[in-house]
């Protein structure tokens, strides 16, 4: 193992934590919407989770993933598999991938939206981009989300206000399927990492993040959270880790994702 | 079989009131100069089906719309197309609103002359919750309830290839041909315009052959209009128009899409708009994005 | 108009009745299945209809029919379009396609068997291919047959021992269909052609070929015929279309394909 | 992950009454290899789904299989496949006969884990006449009628390419694919033979990468077996085998099958196999079919 690094940011911190999710996939298509949970996904597959496959965020799999910045060209990548838009729903639909996502909403039951915002269907007061893939990914395979900014108005008090993904809500539960068919994974935000294992998939608190406390994660949710038995801080990243997340994104585009780009210990 | 038609003769064979689907993705491969013919055009109450881009919102800015059947509608480096989004937010538009892969089911039906493809995506969503025209069925072989995704069918397909024939035999050069032969045999009409115009000869290849990914009887008609996926890229040729496109958005943003329309699209030529636009050479130039 | 032709061999005589089949069809696959089926799809394609779309019988439409003899290669070919069997399937879905196949079985109702003869289904007397594409194709698009032998074995009594493509028989119209829905176009034999253009589509004798009488045909067939009115004689080949036979067929494959080769005109 | 196995440890996997499928066509390139070793092995009562040739018939005449799911088994220049022949005409089989297209859509429900394709191939023809297992539904969009055709899920997939990487990367350099991807993502667990085992390095050159048709995590297990395709073909490096198609169909005609296995496979390696067939460099020259 590795040490610990000392210094690293919160953008860094929450990279290691999401490239987490990944480690004991095996052979799934690891899929991180964003740069910085597509850096997590390429850091999993460069360090525990080898096994992992990545696109080119375009028409192959590559058997080794391409730098997050500084990219000029596509030529000379190291393509391994040809997997255009229409084949990346067969492997959905096959149910061997792992998406990690950044909501606009994300409720208690784990349903998240990127459709619209407020209004009505009809007339939304702010229209998003639709519903993409989120229907597909939610019922066919593991899904984590991202939130760059924990706050009551991603963590919803209420439903979202358009349901993309299918959660644990008993009262939309399908004919035939019971709610742990459902497979919501794990939520990082800048705050802490979350899961859905409290009693009756409630979302709970895992870790915090250094200088976090649980009440300041419970003051920016809209709705109650379990706990974790013993929480503790979500572990720092590693130097080799620093080393190899500095090698997948040579131009530093992670310093520009989190507003300021806060350290990762916001102790003191 | 001679199809090459102007944009105009071609666009002539839409009526209001139909059904069309326009292939590419987003900002990648949207026959852009068609759509442009359109917004020339006094075609209304269109419904429209296309992983959407540009595309969709300029004919949502323009008026043209009824409907739109998507799952998304952006630009990725503007994840929020601009006038899509006004339209929406004004409540002027119906939608169907559905999954990426659950319009790859719709058009896959329609091409294959079905009426469904039933699969559980959009179950405990409001894709089916907000959309009681999408019918949940029970299965012969089994105790769940699965969406029966309906074929999309349509009348008219627009779509923008690479490299064509007059008989309609269309390449697509890039590493993706998204839908595009989907919307091609689900359409009852297809018209393509493309890049460059070559002999059937440039086919006999089995490379280029392998990019060809309809049968020629799918293409009613063949529009030769080089840079005409502009402001959207045409890989390998060019990449898509960052600039322009925030312009676009910017114009809209501003409630002034009518002075982008009257600079861009009325009363101009195709020539008109390529000159506007820094010319064919500067179309050429763009480069392709890299991730 | 070229001239008709002195002395050709039935064979080529049946290859010329067989192209008719495509002149009006505009912009479909032809597939016609064996080698003078094949010849006159080519021939149709190579004269009176060059919009017709033919594959190298394997993974390519070609802009211009291959040689149906002689080929010892696929390099060099005409191709167009990549058309692997997956895609073959889209097309015949599509309805852009007309079939001329060659049944061991036809009956009344234009229903034809490549499956199985005799014995029970599950276990025939004598097992054939299967049914192969004839279901898809009976019920997509339009459909001729090729019988080079015409017998009370093929045109069989009573319904066929396994019924692999949907004809004109009121009993197995599926819900929601008329029998005008179903498209069996043409019958081309070493006796005559025929259609199913008859009262109730009833199988008709269009044609006879020189030589042949009416109860020839009626002696050979299991089932009753209509005839058309003013019954007339196959039209003979004309010099230029032996010629492009000769040229699609350069080795002279068409003549091993009837018993002895016997000549176009059997009077006498 | 290195997935590379012997011939005998990758077919340890399948057991009797599992249900296989074989990719190839008729008589090309088929994992015959593969098929060999499952004839030495003591599996029975196995469920075969295959566009079928010499794969099914030798299997059947060797014992193995209770029911096969089928639209045609043929070597094409030999229309009636022999082995195959004989175990109908004997009743010894189960069968379910479809239409080559529904095996298709089959084929696709089962990989994307949905129950049914609906379909109007086989309305009105013995296909739904004479299998009552195929139900007939109706569609929530129109009046009609339609074959609700179910997913063909297999627990074992045999597939032929012609170059794996050891982590499972399949290239397939032929000119069809058939429907290999398809049998790789319906099957459970999939094991591939290949005529050679190449560095993943090769797969770079996208014209390479565009010949890989399905994710490796679809593959679950590597042979490498030069030649392992013989006497199907494995195009483009050797063509089918006509004259020991022949001899198989005369040893069969001559109710002489057993023979046939004596000398070809059992108790024999694929080494001996080669030799008594007249060696690698034999089956490499033998030449591709023209039509």
């Amino acid at each position: 193992m590795s040490e610990v690094a000392s210094s690293y940011s919160l953008a860094e911190l929450m990279v290691v934590a999401a490239s987490r999710v990944f480690d004991n996939e095996g052979e799934v298509l690891a899929t991180g919407i964003g740069l910085l949970p597509r850096l997590a996904a390429s850091l999993a597959m460069s360090t525990t989770n080898p096994d992992l496959m990545m696109t080119d965020s375009q028409s192959f799999l590559l058997s080794k993933p391409n730098p997050v910045s500084g990219m000029k060209s596509h030529a000379g990548q190291a393509n391994e598999t040809w997997l255009g838009f229409r084949a990346v729903f067969d492997n959905v639909w096959s149910g061997k991938r792992h998406a990690m996502v950044g909501p606009s909403q994300i409720d208690r039951f784990g349903q998240a939206n990127i459709s619209a915002l407020g209004g009505t269907y009809q007339q939304p007061k702010v229209q998003l981009l639709g519903v993409r893939g989120f229907p597909g990914n939610s019922i066919s395979h593991g899904n984590s989300f991202f939130v760059p900014k924990h706050s009551t108005r991603v963590f919803v008090e209420g439903e979202c206000d358009v349901v993309g993904s299918i959660g644990y809500n008993p009262d939309r539960l399908p004919k035939g399927y019971s709610l742990d068919d459902i497979d919501v994974r794990t939520v990082i935000t800048d705050l802490c990492v979350m899961d859905f294992n409290g009693p009756n998939h409630q979302m709970r608190i895992v870790s915090l993040h250094p200088g976090v406390t649980e009440q300041e994660v419970r003051d920016n949710t809209g709705f109650e959270l379990a706990v974790v038995d013993n929480l503790g801080v979500t572990p720092a990243p590693t130097v080799e880790q620093l080393a190899i997340i500095a090698e997948l994104d040579p131009m530093n585009a992670r310093a520009k994702q989190l507003k300021d780009n806060p350290p990762g210990e916001r102790r003191g | 079989m001679n199809k090459l038609q102007t944009a105009a003769e071609a666009i002539a064979s839409i009526k209001s009131g139909m059904t069309i689907g326009i292939g590419g993705w987003g900002p990648r491969r949207k026959p852009m100069a068609l759509v442009r013919e359109l917004m020339r055009s006094d075609v209304t109450d269109l419904t429209v089906v296309a992983y959407g881009g540009a595309d969709v919102g300029m004919l949502c800015a323009s008026g043209k719309v009824k409907k739109v059947i998507f799952a998304f509608v952006s630009l990725d480096f503007m994840p929020l197309e601009p006038g899509f989004r006004v339209a929406r937010q004004s409540g002027a538009i119906e939608v169907l609103e559905i999954d990426e892969g659950m319009m790859l089911q719709g058009l896959r039906a329609a091409s294959w002359r079905i009426p469904f493809i039933p699969t559980n995506v959009g179950l405990g969503t409001d894709v089916v919750a907000r959309n009681p025209e999408l019918k949940v069925i029970d299965s012969p072989y089994d105790d769940k309830e699965w969406v029966a995704m309906p074929a999309l069918n349509m009348d008219v397909a627009l779509i923008h290839a690479t490299r064509c024939d007059v008989r309609g035999v269309c390449e697509i050069a890039s590493p993706d041909v998204y839908m595009d032969d989907l919307f091609a045999r689900a359409a009852k009409h297809t018209i393509v315009s493309c890049d460059e115009v070559v002999p059937t000869e440039h086919f006999a290849d089995p490379a280029v052959a392998r990019s060809v990914f309809w049968e020629r009887c799918h293409t009613q008609s063949v529009v030769h209009i080089p840079g005409g996926a502009h402001p959207s890229s045409s890989d390998p040729l060019y990449g898509f128009d960052v600039k322009h496109f925030k312009a676009y958005g910017e114009a809209v943003g501003a409630g002034e899409f009518d002075a982008y329309v009257d600079a861009h699209v009325r009363g101009k030529t195709e020539q008109d708009y390529q000159a506007a636009v820094g010319g064919l050479e500067a179309i050429k130039a763009l480069p392709l994005p890299a991730y």
